[in-house]
Formats: C-alpha cells, structure tokens, sequence
C-alpha cells in the first residue's frame, strides 16, 4: 500500500515533464494530459485515505524509503515519504482542489496559445507540493518548498510579456528564498544538535536539546513560514503575485501553497511546544498579519487583491493558532482546509467575473452582476458567508474555534490574541460585504464606459477575443468553468459542519500533533456569541457604506489610512527605499570599487613599473662605449668581491 | 727579481688596453686597445706557465692569439663595411642599439 | 737541481731583472701612446712596439714558440692587417681626443684606475709562491711540447680554432664583398655621363706646375698662380699636408716679367687684362 | 623509497595514454590543412570522444575502497633533483578528470564556427585548427595536472596551461566583436596579458615554494612527503611550514580565484567566446581548488589549520561580494563570471571548513558547478552569437521568440541559484552545513549567498528574456540542433546528478577521509544523540 505514495508525487511530475517537453505536438490535448494526472493523483490519495480509515488511530502513519540521496559522513539524506493523518489532510486537499482548478482552467485559459505549458506548471506545483507534505525529513521538505516557490514563479510570471508579471514573479521568488534562508539554516541548527534532520529523531528526541537551540530552530521555521505564507515581514510579494492567471491565485496563493507555512509549523510542533518564546513570536505575527491583511483587504479596489489581502489575514488566524499549541494545532489545520475550499471558490468566482468582464478587474467599474452571471453570484455568495463566518457555514466552525482557542491561551495574551481575532473577524466581515456588494448589487457601473483602465493593461488572451475597449457583455462562464466553482461551493458549505460534529477533525489529527482542549475565560458560547454581533456590526457598516450609498467609479481620496492601506500599508515603499535603492546603490559602489580600487591597485602597479623602466631606459643611450664601461665597472666589482670573499 | 712582477706589468697592460677601449673613438684604435689586452693576458699566461712549469699556459696563449686574429680579421672587415655606410669609423656613429 | 729549483723559486737571473724593468717600461710607453696618440697610424705603430717588447718576455720566460707566432702572425700580420685598414679608412673626425659622451673620460679613467689597484691588490696577496721554471716541460723542447699537448689534450680544442679561422676568413670575405648589382659602365659611358652633367670635361690637371719636390702635395697653380684644389688628393688635403707655393711662384713671375721689361724697354701690362686674360682661359 | 601508497602498476599506463590522447590530437589537429576546416574540427571532436571514454574507463577500473592513490605509474625523470614522472588518481582526481573529459566534447561542439574566418571562403585561414588544437591542449594539461602526483610534475603542467589559455583568450573573441573593432580587440588583449599576468606571478611564488620544499623535504614525490609527514619522519619548522604554505596557496587562490585576486576573470571570461569562458571557469580553474584540496592541505596540514580563519574570511568575502557585483553588472559573461567568483568562495569555503560535508561538498561543488556553468554560459553564448551583443540591456522578450533558448537559460540560472533538485543544490548545501557545523556564524552569512544568487539569476532572466520583445531579437532563430546536442545532456546531468548524486559521493567520500586524517581532523558531534 505505501508503495502507492511515491505514485502521488510521480503521477503529476510526470505529467509536467511530459508537457514541458513534449513541444508543440501536444497542444491540442495537454490541457487534459494534465488534468487526468492530476485527477490520478487525487484517486490515490482517496485510496490511501481509505486504506487509512481502515486501521487504527496509531497505526496509520505509511512510510516509503526510495533511496539514500546525499551520503557524506554523518550527513545521510534520504529520500522517503511519510504519510500520516496530517499529510493526509494536505493531499486530499492539494489534489482534490487542484484537480479542480485544472478542470476550471481548461475552459479559463481556452484562448492562450501557451496553454499547454500553463498545465506543465500546474502539476509541476502539484508534484512539489505533494512533495512538500509527504516527506519524511526537513532536506526533502526544502525541495518541496522550493519546487513550490519555483512553480509560483513560473506561474505569476506566466504573461511573461507584461513587465509587471515578471517583476511580481521575481519578487515572490525573492521574498521566498529569504524565507528558505532560514528553513535551511534551521535544517542546519538540526543537523547539528541532533546530527539529523528527519521528522521522527528529531521530534522525538526534542526533550534532550537545549531551549535556546530549539527556540532559534523555532524562528528559524517561522521565518521560512512567514516567506511562504506571506506573514509580516514578508507578505509584500502576495498582492503582486496576483498578477498571475486567476486559477493560480485561487490554486497556489489561497488554497495551498501559502498554507504551507502553516503545515511547517504544525509539523514541527514538538519543537515549537518546548519553545514557548517561539511560540509567543508566532502568534504575535500572526496577530499582526491577521489585521495588517484585512485592512488591506478593505482598502484595494482590485478585486483580486482584496481577495489577496483577506488570505493573507485567514493565513494569520491559522499561524496564530499554531502559534497556541496543542490547543489550536488542530483548529489551524481545520481553518486551512476549509478556507482551501471557500477562498478557492472566491477566486474562481472572481475569475469567472472578470471572464465575463473583458478581464476588468477593478470592482467600481463592477456592480449588479447579479443577475447577468448567476451561478457565479451563489457560489461566491456562499464562499463569502462562509469566509465571514456566517453560522452553520465552514468559516463559523473554524474561525470561531481559534478564537476560543486564542482566548483560552490564557492570561493577557490570551486576552490580546482573542480580541484581535475578534477585531479580524469584524473587519473580515466588513471587507467581504464590501467585495460582495460592489461586484454584484448596486448600479450596473460597468455601463457605457469601456474597461480595462489604461494603467491596468489587460493581460488576459481572452480580451484580445472579446475586444478589450467595448461595452463589457457580461455573461456566465461555461459549465467546465462552473462546475469547480460548485463543488467548491459545496464544500465550503458543509466542511466545518462535517469535521466539527462530533469533533471528527480533532480526534483525526491528535496522534500527529497532539490536541488540547483549551478552556476560553468565558464560556465558549459568549465568545460565539461576540464574534456575531462583531459580525454584523462589521458588515452593517459595510453595507451602510456601499450599499445604501452608490459607489463612485472613481476612487474617493479616502482618509489617510485608506491611502497607506490601498499601497499595502506603505510596506513596498518600505521595501522599495530601503531594499532595492540600497542595494542599487551597494552594488553601483561596489562595481566602482571592484573597478577602481581592486583592479585598480594592480593596474598601478603595472604603470609603475612602466614608469620605472622608461626611465631606466635612458640608459640605453646606444653608445657602445658607455655599455663597455658598464661592463668594466661590473668587471671591478666582481673583482672587489672575490677578493672580499677572499678576505673574510 | 720575482717574476711575479710579470703579472703586475700584464695587469697594467690590460688595464691601460681597457681604458683606451673607453675612451677612444676611432673603431681602429679601440680594436687596437683589445689587441693590448689580449696581449696583456697572454703575458699574465706565459708568466703563469713559467711559475707552474707546465705547457697549458702557453697553450692558452696560443689559443687566445688565434682567437685574436679571427677576431681582428672579423672586427676590422666590419669596421670597413661601417665606413662604408656611414663613411666614418667612429664607434659613437653606430648608435642605433637603443630604445 | 732542486737548489736551483729553490733559488729560482724566489728570483731569476739579474740580467732578466734588468731586461724587464728596461722593455717593461717601453712596453707601458707604447701601451699609453697606444691610447694617446692622435693618429691611428701612430697607435699602430707604438702598439707594435709593445708587442715585441712582450714577444721578447715571451722568450725569457721559456715560451720560445710563442715569443716567434707573437713576432710574426701579431707584429707581422696583424699589425700590418691594422695598417692596411687605417689606410683604407683614411682619416677622420674620429682622431681628435675630445670627448662627445658626458662623463665619458673621467667614468673611464676612473674605472681603469679602480679596476687596475684591485688587479694589483688581487695579485698582491695572491700566494703566488711556488715557482719552478719549465726545465723539465722544455726538456725536449719547446715547440714538441706544447706540440705533444695540443694533439693529445687540447685536440679537440685546436680543431674548433681551425673551425674557427675558417668561419673568420668566410665571415671577413662576406661582411667586406660588395655585391656589384649592374654591369660596368664602360669609360664612354662615364664620359658621356660627365659631360651631361657638364663638370670637369677633360682629366683633371695634374699637379706640381713649377714643381719643385715631389709634387703630390703640392697644388697645381692656375695661369695667375693661385693653387688649384682639383690636382692634389682629398686625403692629403684633410691631413693638411698640402704645401701651398703659390705666393713665391708668383714672384717668381713678378722678377720674371720685370727682367724681360728692363731688357726690352717695354711698358708692363695692366693687371686689367691680364685679369681679363685669365676670365677666358676659365 | 616506495610507501604502501604507491604500488606502481606495470600494467597498462592507463593515465598517461588518457593525458596523451589529447595531446597527440592536438598537434594532429594543428597539422590539418588549411582548407580542411571542417575535417580538423571532426578530429578534435573525436580526439575528445575517446577521451571521455578513456575517462570513464578510469571510472570504472577505480576502486573507491582501495589504495589511496591508484593507477600509479611512476618513472624516473630529472634524476639528480628527484623529480620523478608519478602519476596517480584518488577520488577527487577522479571525479575532475572525469569533468573535464566530459566538458571537452561540449565546448568543442559549441565553439564549432567560433573561429571560422569572417568571409567563408578564405582557403587560407589556420586559425580554426589553432583553435581546436590549443582546446585540447588545455584539456591534456588539466587531466595531466589532476594526475601529477610528482609536486614539480604538477607545477610544470600547472604553468603551461597558461600558455594556450593566453591565445585562447587574446586570440578569439565573440564573432559579434570581429568585425573590424578595434576596441574589443585590445580590451581582448588586456584581458589576456591580465590573465597571463596575474596566473605567472602566482605561478612563480609557487615554483619558490616548491624549491623551499624540495630543499626541505629532499623529494617532490607528493606520497612520499606526505607519508614522511605523517610517520613524522619529517618535520618542518612552523614558520617554514607556514612560508610555503601561502607559496603554495597563493598560487591557487589566484587560479580559483579568490577575492581579491579575482579581477581576472570578468575580463578573461568577458572577452573569450562563451566555449573558452567554459574553459576557463569549468576547467581550468578546477585545477586551483582541486590543488587546495591536494596540495595545501596534505602537505601542509598546521599552516592550512593555521590559515584557516583568515581563508574563510576570505571566500566568505568572495561569496557576497561576487554575489553583489554579479547583480551590478551590464554584460551578462561578466555577470557569470562575478557568479562564478562566488561559487569559487562557497568551494574554497567549504575545502577549508574541515569537516566531511565540506570537503565532499567542495568537491562536489567543483563538478556541478563546471557542469552547470557550462549549461549557463554556452546558452548565453548562443544568445549573444544570435543578437551580436553582450549588453543585457540590448535584449529583452526573448521567452517569446525563442522559448527553447529561454527555457535551457532559466534551467542554466535555477542550476546557478541552485535550486534543489537539481545538481548545485546538493553540494551548496553540503558546504553550508560543513561550515555550520564548525563556524557558525561564517555559515549563517553565507547562506544570504542564496538569495543574492536569486537575484542575480532572476534579474539576468527577466531582463533578457521576459518583457515585451525588442525590435532587435524579433525574428532571432530558437535553438539548432547542434546547439541542443551541446545542451540537453548537460540539463540532463543536472538533474540526474541533483536527484541521485551518490554515484560521485562514493567516489569522493574516501578521498576526504584521507584529506581529513591527514589535517587530523574530525567532524564535530552534535549536542544530542538523536532517538533513532
């Protein structure tokens, strides 16, 4: 049976290497080439998942040793896989929505000439993803992380003709190897307190290690989290990534990849539980990207990036529940799954808007699409009650138990986490209505005013058909596009439901990470309780303000925090002067110096020495007798030497 | 008498050659200088066979005069065709060999 | 035998010791007139003497066939090869003794006089002590001796110097032959070749008109006496050892015509056309 | 004497006939007519075929557990300063030989009309033989100079490959800079004159120290000494020990080059067409740190302890300030080059680290980093043989017109930034963690050498190859087929070598062993013993 595990990551690996080198034969079928693997990979990993079901709670962790990879001395690097119930989780997830996102993308990106290495891409994230969460030690775990960073620059950068596609491709590569800096470093830490860095030994044997040590192994993990799941410091790169085809968005920057921050510190939580100072910094960047996320999200009229900002604070409730502990390990995970399906839905939805609408992307320029694209309105619909948190949905479920859980850490923190998440919520709250409302109720602004702005030149192939400059015709998207989004839909709905009766989800992950139950000062049910009322006051205001109120097609000048929010809270400036200017410049000086001084030193010598035998050169005045006399005062001194040699 | 003194007159012989090879202008008279010289050692030579009383020295000697005359038969047909391109005998005429 | 040996380990016979502080005084004279003398014809000479001076030390020290090669391949070959080249050459601007080269002289001097006390001192407190003449190397002759040495050691030695003079002959042969690249011009030729170029039609005029001595260097005199350049050779007119006798050839003519007027009654001619004359004979 | 480590073969002189090969070819090469082009390149490219063959024939016939040297042969030579003719191979030898042999053939392949004359129909034109030849001739140095196990041996041939690099460099430039400019030539002959120059004067401090250690030790037999070292038989007075040392080390840190000895290489690899780039960077200076590893270290295992620090130091400099100006640059062979000068800090980093993962990552590092700059230069080559310029900013859009050349120039730069899985990766790694373990913090800032790595990779990529297409490569032809023969077996090594490098590891991993004992050195433990 644990043969069929390689199987998961060789099905879309195939995949990839056959599209990216099959050439241009395989244009006409690599769309489907593409998505059958990624299917095949999702049936095995439903077999697995039976197969599993089938054993006992402790019992169920499958493990696949390939082949030795690296053996240098005591560095012995393996390639293995280890499936257990949390590995389990992330594969169901990454080739179930991923399966559907290749469906979806097969009619998304019908009009693209390249779309057959668009599909190379896909599985190619797929097979490192997969990658990601099945290895059995940290090394093979960097492959993944970086196969996924490498996938995501391929893909954000898929309109490689549109400058700024290339330059958001670069950035997210950038911003996540500063995060790998510190995965390897952390591996290296590993390597030499334990002299290993599998999961098993080393999480096992985290009690002998020293808390400072773990403490750095830690940050160390987090810093590599924060790259990759675009918490502060390093979140700049996700609103540029949106740049990219929206089924990546949905695929890699909402349902999978950027969770992958979170897997990594779920997995190592034995590390991070012996390491409370650790955990302390977790929680508190997740609180902050939590906030910093959502305001972004309220200001941004480009409906994609509000979407991006309101990951980026789902992101930040999962890290700060991982950041709890035992207590909130496994409402982490829980969150992470049903926000896979509902932010994944929302993307689509979003694509399927802009599909519809000349690929305009700014959300003044939408509004009453209601009625024009109705499947497309129920399914986002249900993705934004869900992603709010409306009771019965996934979002409830999940969200609410973090911030019991955030509560329950206890003591002022607890106090602290609990309210921002509480704050998150309302603001959550706010900006969904905010997007439900501007895309699809209100005025049909999108009326006699040709889209695609001119700053935002239109990227997508699918303009070029519909004509870019027209009256946008809205309409609803083919069914190969639809039905994604419902399935989707569906499982935004009942996920939360399904995994929290009875508290499956819980007994599920506890052999892996150990579960808790943490007790909030005040009872669960007032908790509940707030985060409704924090829920309607922020969607009240929401609609108070855009939908009571038509919404100008031109941005308002908004207040000052409106400004730094819609340049993501000033975080590019930041990066831009001080990053980039300063490195310009380090680098043009160093050119200088490298130029002037290092070479120049040599060079001077060299002219030096010229100098010195242009002038000695004068000697040579070419009279044989001054040579002769030369000559015959050597001859003297040669004399004068013997004899001296002579006399000592 | 010590016969040393044999050497001494070479030394100076050979000195006052190498002087008039410094000094001199005309191609011929430096030519003649060298012939001093060479001379000059033969003397030192001879002397030296007499002191040792074997025949090397002298077979030196003897070498070094057939040397000489190859060598002024050389010198001097180059000192002619010189004379013939730059219609002077002058040493300092020939200056060509410099940077 | 070794009594003599030993006695003649420290000095030789009176007679030598005379001999040597005699020539060996010439031989520094003829060495420094070497140097010194102005004409390279006069350094030639004083250098002959010096090396017969050396071939006669050469001698008294027992190197009898050296002494005889010095004599006649040095003093008679290559002396006279010297001499042969000094005319060839002639004189030039190279003869006069000052110096072109800054600090040329005094570097000179100064070097001959440091190298020459260092030679001296090296001697000096060289243990030059064993001395024992070549009685026995000479016992059955010289010549055989050094005969017995160079076809027995030094062969291979002496076979190069064969070698050696042979590429001497051939090197002097091809450094002095002028390749002629066009064929002769025949005498009509070069007459014609004068007359183009209109200078000195007829032979040149031969010298000593009114000769006196013998008259290669003594100018030709023109009709009114002056001296003509074009009769005596460029060489000696260099060397400036042309007589000039046109002052007392014209007297002479002066007393001449004075004489043949008191015996003739007869008015002297003006200068005035006897210049003229000479115009047309120009 | 003959020790235990030299148990001279009498068999077939297998090395000296894979050195001699070359050789021969390229004086046959040389000896080709002038009108028969053609004919001398197919000779070269046979000659280095049977080369690689030779190689890998070597390969096999090594045992990894064996004698610490193999293959030997050994010959009397100069016999009154006991220089002998001693040839042997250990691990690492091995490994480089076998990089060279395999790198030949492709730089052959890529340069085949680098040195055609400019109008086709010139008959009497030599130097397109020249070329060739004077390629195989460094080829037969280098696998000699990885054989030498003779110290003076080595030097010799050490020195001579300067002499066809020199008119490798000052002799071909890029085609695009042939027509009649006269600038590029004599920054072309700057370029070489600074690269002879600089190499001699290494060179020459490194021949004193080699007459110090024969004065000292009596021999320039390699085992020998080191076996007189180890039994103790010989002992060289510290500072002694410590002069010859840098003698020895100058030398090759010049040839790695290590900062600041580096200014060499922009130029020399700027100027040269991309195959002899290749050369220089893949090959040739491979001999330097492959010499560190021998000579350094085995011969003068206090002064290496001792010099350690500062060398670390040294290549740590290297690393980020190769890093840096790489990002700076505006010409994309100098850019590699500035790469290149950066993988050479992690090598020489990771030689002197002292510790298993270093040196095996070291080695390592000297294999995939020739075989991953190879990719990366010859397909900017091509591209620069395509636009006739240098200048990244004169291209731009090239992913659309020529998507092969720009997928086979991302692999080359995700090779350069070492991306895991593939081969850099592997031993970027080992050497970090070689460092980690024993120098912390130099490891730590070592490793913001990936990220800097990154950024210059990605911004060579983007401006060449993305953005909108520039007027100048619209109708720029996508890879020939010769041009992807050169290419795609060295991706295909990449990866193979990045997914399963334990066929090098095994070979390698003995001779680092020997390396370390003789340093007397051993890993350090970690802190816990892990729970198996």
């Amino acid at each position: 049976m644990e043969n069929l595990i390689a199987l998961l990551v060789a099905a879309p690996l195939l995949g990839a290497a056959v599209l990216l080198c099959g050439g241009r034969r395989l244009d006409a079928v690599g769309h489907w080439i593409g998505t059958v693997l990624a299917a095949v990979s999702f049936v095995i990993g439903i077999v697995l998942f039976a197969d599993m079901l089938g054993k006992g709670p402790e019992e169920r962790t499958l493990t696949q040793h390939l082949f030795t990879w690296i053996p240098v001395g005591d560095f012995q690097a393996e390639i293995g896989f280890q499936l257990d119930q949390l590995s389990m989780t992330f594969v169901l997830l990454i080739s179930g929505v991923g399966s559907l996102i290749h469906l979806y993308s097969v009619g998304y990106m019908e009009h693209d000439e390249r779309r057959r290495r668009f599909f190379g891409y896909l599985n190619l994230f797929l097979a490192a993803m997969l990658l990601l969460v099945l290895a059995d030690n940290y090394l093979l775990l960097y492959v993944g992380w970086e196969g996924v960073g490498l996938a995501s620059y391929l893909l954000i950068g898929f309109w490689q003709h549109k400058p700024s596609a290339a330059t958001a491709a670069k950035k997210a590569f950038l911003v996540n190897r500063v995060g790998d800096m510190g995965l390897s470093i952390a591996i290296m830490l590993m390597f030499t307190t334990f002299g290993t860095f599998a999961f098993g030994p080393v999480l096992a044997s985290t009690g002998d290690a020293s808390e400072g040590m773990l403490t750095a192994i830690g940050l160390m993990l987090l810093l590599a989290a924060c790259g990759k799941s675009a918490q502060v410091p390093l979140q700049s790169w996700l609103g540029d990534a949106m740049e990219g085809p929206t089924p990546v968005s949905a695929l890699i920057h909402a349902a999978t990849m950027v969770t992958a921050g979170v897997y990594l510190i779920v997995r190592s939580a034995d590390i991070f539980n012996a390491s409370p100072d650790a955990q302390l910094v977790t929680t508190v960047v997740g609180a902050v990207t939590l906030l910093f996320g959502a305001i972004v999200g309220c200001a941004k009229d480009d409906i994609k990036k509000a979407l991006a900002g309101s990951t980026m604070s789902q992101i930040g409730y999962m890290v700060l529940a991982a950041g709890l502990g035992p207590i909130g390990y496994v409402f982490a995970i829980m969150h992470l799954v049903t926000h896979g399906f509902f932010k994944a839905g929302l993307f689509l939805g979003a694509g399927s808007v802009m599909h519809g609408m000349n690929d305009e992307v700014d959300m003044r320029k939408y509004g009453g699409l209601r009625k024009y694209m109705p499947i497309t309105f129920v399914t986002f619909g249900l993705g934004y009650l869900a992603i709010i948190g409306f009771p019965g949905l996934s979002g409830f479920f999940s969200k609410d138990k973090i911030i019991e859980a955030a509560f329950a850490k206890g003591g002022t923190e607890g106090w602290i986490l609990g309210s921002v998440a509480l704050l998150g919520a309302a603001i959550t709250a706010y900006y969904m209505t905010r997007v439900m409302l501007m895309t699809f109720f209100g005025e049909e602004r999108w009326r006699n005013q040709p889209t695609a702005s001119p700053d935002e030149p239109s990227a997508e192939p699918a303009a070029e058909h519909h004509g870019a400059h027209a009256e946008p015709h809205p309409h609803e998207s083919p069914k190969v596009m639809t039905i994604p989004m419902i399935v989707l839909a569906v499982g935004s709905v009942f996920a939360g439901g399904f995994f929290s009766i009875g508290n499956r989800f819980e007994h599920w992950l506890e052999p892996v990470t150990g579960y808790k139950h943490g007790n909030p000062p005040v009872s669960a049910l007032t908790v509940t309780l707030s985060t409704m009322v924090v829920l309607v006051i922020g969607a009240g205001i929401a609609y108070a303000q855009y939908g009571r109120r038509p919404v100008p097609v031109v941005a308002p000048r908004g207040s000052l925090l409106t400004r730094a929010a819609r340049r993501d809270l000033l975080q590019d400036d930041f990066n831009h002067v001080v990053l980039v200017r300063g490195g310009e410049h380090l680098t043009r000086s160093l050119v200088y110096v490298d130029h002037t001084l290092v070479d120049g030193v040599v060079n001077g010598t060299a002219a030096s020495v010229g100098g010195l035998s242009g002038r000695l050169r004068r000697l040579q005045n070419g009279y044989a007798r001054s040579y002769a006399v030369s000559m015959f005062g050597g001859a003297a001194i040669l004399i004068a030497a013997t004899l001296l040699m002579r006399g000592v | 008498m010590n016969p040393v003194n044999y050497l001494y007159l070479a030394a100076l012989l050979f000195t006052i050659g190498a002087t008039g090879v410094l000094i001199r202008r005309n191609a011929i008279v430096v030519f003649m200088c060298v012939e001093l010289m060479l001379n000059a050692c033969n003397l030192a030579f001879v002397a030296f066979s007499r002191m040792h009383g074997n025949l090397d020295g002298q077979i030196i000697a003897f070498f070094t005069m057939v040397v000489a005359a190859a060598e002024v038969v050389v010198g001097l047909a180059i000192i002619v065709s010189l004379f013939r391109t730059r219609h002077s005998a002058s040493v300092d005429d020939a200056s060509l060999m410099k940077l | 035998m070794t009594q003599q040996l030993e006695l003649a380990a420290y000095s030789t016979s009176t007679g030598e010791a005379f001999q040597f502080w005699v020539l060996g005084t010439v031989a520094v004279i003829g060495a420094l007139c070497t140097v010194f003398m102005k004409k390279a014809v006069h350094s030639a000479l004083c250098l002959a003497g010096t090396m017969i001076v050396l071939a006669v030390f050469y001698l008294t020290n027992g190197a009898y066939f050296l002494g005889i090669v010095q004599i006649v391949v040095y003093t008679g070959a290559i002396m006279m090869l010297f001499l042969f080249v000094v005319m060839l050459v002639g004189v030039t601007a190279a003869d006069s003794l000052k110096e072109t080269i800054k600090g040329q002289r005094w570097l000179a001097l100064l070097c001959g006089l440091g190298f020459g006390i260092l030679l001296v001192g090296g001697i000096g407190n060289a243990s030059l002590k064993e001395f024992n003449g070549l009685g026995q190397a000479n016992a059955n002759g010289n010549v055989e001796g050094l005969a017995a040495l160079i076809f027995t050691k030094y062969v291979y030695a002496f076979e190069l110097t064969g070698a050696l003079l042979i590429t001497a002959a051939v090197g002097a042969m091809v450094l002095t032959h002028k390749e002629r690249t066009e064929r002769a011009r025949t005498q009509r030729e070069l007459a014609e070749q004068r007359v183009r170029e209109g200078k000195q039609v007829p032979p040149l005029p031969a010298p000593g008109v009114y000769a006196r001595h013998n008259a290669v260097d003594i100018a030709g005199l023109l009709p009114d006496g002056t001296p003509s350049d074009l009769t005596v050779s460029k060489t000696l007119r260099e060397r400036g050892q042309i007589r000039d006798v046109s002052a007392e050839a014209i007297n002479d003519l002066k007393a001449l015509e004075q004489r043949s007027a008191e015996r003739l009654e007869r008015t002297p001619i003006e200068p005035a056309n006897l210049k003229r004359a000479e115009e047309a004979s120009k | 004497m003959t020790t235990m480590s030299q148990v001279v073969n009498a068999g077939f002189p297998l090395l000296t006939v894979t050195a001699g090969l070359p050789a021969v070819g390229a004086i046959a090469t040389a000896a080709v007519p002038a009108a028969r082009r053609t004919a001398a390149k197919w000779l070269a490219l046979l000659v280095s075929l049977a080369t690689l063959v030779l190689a890998v024939v070597i390969l096999v016939r090594f045992e990894p557990g064996g004698d610490r040297y193999q293959l030997n042969e050994s010959h009397a030579w100069i016999a009154d300063f006991g220089v002998r003719y001693e040839l042997g191979v250990d691990g690492i030898a091995v490994a480089l030989i076998a990089l060279t042999a395999l790198l030949i053939p492709f730089v052959i392949l890529a340069g085949w009309h680098d040195a055609d004359p400019l109008e086709t129909k010139s008959s009497r034109w030599r130097p397109t033989q020249g070329f060739f030849a004077l390629i195989l001739a460094v080829e037969a140095m280098v696998i000699l100079s990885f054989e030498a196990t003779d110290v003076f041996l080595f030097y010799i041939f050490f020195e001579a490959m300067l002499i066809p690099m020199y008119f490798l460099i000052g002799g071909f430039g890029d085609r695009a800079h042939q027509h009649g400019d006269k600038a590029a030539a004599t920054q072309r002959s700057y370029a070489a004159v600074k690269f002879l120059l600089y190499n001699l004067v290494g060179g020459l401090i490194m021949l004193a120290a080699v007459i110090g250690l024969y004065v000292v030790a009596g021999t320039f037999s390699l085992s020998e000494i080191a076996d007189a070292r180890a039994s103790g038989n010989l002992d060289m007075a510290t500072g002694t020990e410590r002069w010859l040392f840098l003698g020895f080390f100058f030398a090759f840190a010049v040839k790695a080059p290590l900062w600041p000895l580096h200014t060499w290489l922009p130029n020399a690899m700027g100027e040269a067409t991309a195959p002899v780039a290749v050369l220089i960077t893949a090959v040739v200076d491979k001999v330097g740190t492959f010499a560190m590893l021998r000579f350094c270290l085995q011969l003068f295992p206090e002064a290496s302890k001792w010099a350690t620090p500062v060398i670390l130091v040294l290549a740590l400099i290297s690393i980020i300030y190769g890093a840096l100006l790489a990002v700076g640059q505006r010409d994309i062979k100098r850019l590699v080059a500035y790469a290149s000068i950066s993988h050479f800090g992690f090598i020489i980093m990771g030689i002197f680290a002292m510790t298993t993962q270093g040196q095996s990552g070291a080695t390592l590092y000297m294999v995939n980093h020739g075989i991953s700059t190879a990719a990366l230069m010859l397909v900017a080559g091509f591209l620069i043989s395509r636009r006739g310029s240098r200048l990244i900013a004169d291209y731009g859009g090239v992913q659309k017109v020529a998507p092969v050349l720009a997928g086979t120039f991302l692999i080359g730069g995700l090779a350069t930034l070492s991306l895991p899985g593939l081969a850099p990766f592997v031993s970027e790694f080992l050497v970090l963690v070689g460092t980690f373990a024993r120098y912390p913090v130099i490891g730590i800032i070592a490793t913001f050498g990936i990220v800097l790595a990154a950024l210059y990779t990605l911004v060579l990529y983007q401006r060449t190859m993305t953005g909108p297409v520039k007027a100048e490569v619209a109708e720029m032809p996508d890879l020939k087929l010769r041009e992807l023969v050169v290419v795609a077996p060295l991706i295909a090594l990449l990866i193979f070598l990045g997914v399963y490098p334990k066929p090098v590891t095994d070979i390698v991993n003995p001779a680092v062993q020997h390396t370390m004992s003789d340093v007397q050195q051993k890993d350090p433990q970690p802190d816990v013993e892990a729970a198996k």
